[in-house]
């Protein structure tokens, strides 16, 4: 088949969404990216040059659904959102065939199924067009330039951060100290066989081993844990004692 | 301290002129629009000096057809070049305009700007789909910022616009947004 | 490619007085001394044309009595403010909200105010450096407060945030900071 090249492109100042491909059953679109189910809508709504107070809902439903299916076989992710409209039109196409309440008085006004989408489809557009206002602004705003920086700026900056910066940086700390968790884990291990002859080539040496000072020098958790059993193992096979001066204070290591 | 005593110190009358040269300075080594107000207090000189002394500025720089010009944005006054030259300023500082927000930035933008302060679900209600990567991205640019919770279930985080959302898109205040309800004409 | 463009389109002749605010745009956007020899390049003028437009310049903000001089530095063109305006110009700065928060210094502030009450060690084992300086302008700033010892070895001092910093973030109270959860969505 002949690969037409595709097109997708919007257009703010005309506030419309082209889908420019073949015209072959087999018509593959680039499909652009539509802002949400709502957008998808209106442009279908303008293509089928229907009144957006009178929408043809069959029609539509049956637009609708084509561009979804079309959006699966082309194998992109479809927002869950775009489906939950799927099934609002479907409910609201069924309400519509459904004969009227004969009991219901003259008098009583009967919903129109459409008109809450109607409703959220107006108000939906009031935002596009500001959008589409906000665009143009910040095209306009692109052309002015301030000055560079000059020496003074260091010294004449506001704080320069929200509470965003606050938690963003907080979540690399934390996501930082989880890479160091692991890198922990990836040290080699000393043996708890090392662990005792250092400690007591130490008590030998010097005397006596402050624990506190002792724990202190290890590198982690694990560490400190082999380093407390070598401490219970040279007091239990070694001649050495613990003592401790204060309540909760230090233990020392003594020969005796 | 430092103030009272520059406070008490006697000064010597400043004639408009030099007034305005004083602005100029001010105006120029501040990295951010600066108020009448805080002009007025730095220079202690009374608000109509100032606002004088800016509109004499304003003009000397329009007149002798500076690339420079004197703008009001965000509440405050600045500095900036002449829109006409944008493509001889970009060569030279070799950028290109930065990104493009993406359709569904702007729209989120959009509603926020004009329902502020507004929460995900409020968007979501709006936009008809969710909005958290928009949102995200309007945060990392600073468009937007948290604006406190709402006091309701869930307690859910309010946005808002901020003061880069005005001078990015060149207002003064967000009153000078045209009104949402001037939109509903251009629609159909 | 937009370059190459204005490089080969044939460029309208510019006026002497255009040619010079077109210089003085440049200088101002640069953010270092500019030579006349990249005016020359950028611009596509001869350098005769280029020094002629800055001698202008110069001589015009010295005519107008100008806040601001061009001046030759390094080899290069530069704005800056009038020299006898650096007492006005130094209190200015002085009034204007300090200095930006180094990378450390915020690091900091989002463990103290996400772990507060907190202790230096705490601070240490969480971000994995130490913090002193930091904490020092953190208090210098306002933005934390010592909060009391904890009761444990060597009785160190918590630190907490302070009213400063619930304002300088535009927070009402505490439980306004984002959590995790508040952005779980927008980070996936």
């Amino acid at each position: 088949m002949n690969e037409q090249p595709e097109q997708f492109t919007f257009d703010f100042r005309e506030s419309t969404a082209q889908i420019v491909g073949g015209a072959s059953e087999d018509l593959k679109i680039k499909i652009g990216d539509f802002a949400g189910p709502l957008d998808l809508l209106l442009f279908l709504i303008r293509q089928e040059q229907a009144n957006i107070f009178d929408i043809p809902i069959a029609r539509i439903t049956e637009k609708y659904l084509e561009y979804i299916r079309l959006m699966k076989r082309l194998d992109i992710s479809i927002a869950a959102d775009f489906l939950v409209m799927a099934a609002t039109l479907i409910e609201i196409k069924s309400k519509m065939l459904l004969p009227r309440d004969p009991f219901a008085g003259e008098e009583e006004e009967i919903e129109d199924p459409r008109q809450e989408l109607v409703d959220r489809l107006l108000e939906y557009e009031k935002f596009k067009t500001a959008a589409g206002m906000l665009y143009e602004r910040s095209t306009v705003e692109q052309a002015i330039f301030t000055r560079g920086p000059i020496e003074s700026d260091d010294n004449n900056a506001e704080i320069d951060a929200s509470v965003f910066d606050l938690l963003t940086v907080f979540q690399k700390i934390v996501a930082r100290h989880v890479d160091e968790i692991k890198l922990e884990i990836e040290r080699e291990e000393i043996s708890l066989a090392d662990m005792m002859r250092t400690l007591k080539k130490r008590i030998f040496e010097f005397g006596e081993v402050s624990m506190l000072k002792f724990f202190e020098e290890m590198h982690s958790k694990r560490e400190i844990v082999t380093a407390f059993t070598a401490v219970l193992e040279i007091v239990r096979t070694e001649s050495v004692k613990l003592l401790q001066a204060t309540t909760f204070g230090d233990v020392i290591l003594k020969k005796i | 301290m430092d103030e009272e005593e520059i406070v008490s110190a006697p000064r010597e009358a400043r004639s408009p002129g030099q007034l305005v040269a004083l602005v100029e300075a001010l105006i120029f080594v501040a990295s951010e629009p600066v108020t009448t107000k805080v002009l007025a207090d730095v220079l202690e000189e009374e608000r109509e000096s100032i606002e004088a002394a800016i509109e004499q500025l304003q003009s000397d720089y329009l007149s002798r057809d500076s690339g420079l010009q004197v703008r009001e944005i965000a509440g405050g006054w600045q500095l900036a070049t002449r829109t006409d030259f944008h493509e001889e300023v970009r060569s030279f500082l070799k950028t290109r305009p930065s990104a493009k927000l993406s359709l569904a930035s702007l729209e989120t933008l959009a509603v926020i700007a004009y329902k502020q302060p507004v929460t995900v679900p409020e968007i979501l209600e709006i936009r008809g789909v969710q909005s958290a990567s928009a949102i995200k991205t309007l945060l990392d640019k600073r468009l937007i910022v948290a604006k406190g919770r709402k006091e309701t279930v869930g307690r859910p985080m309010q946005y808002g616009t901020s003061k880069d959302f005005l001078i990015q898109f060149g207002l003064n205040d967000l009153s000078e947004l045209p009104s949402i309800e001037d939109f509903e004409d251009l629609v159909q």
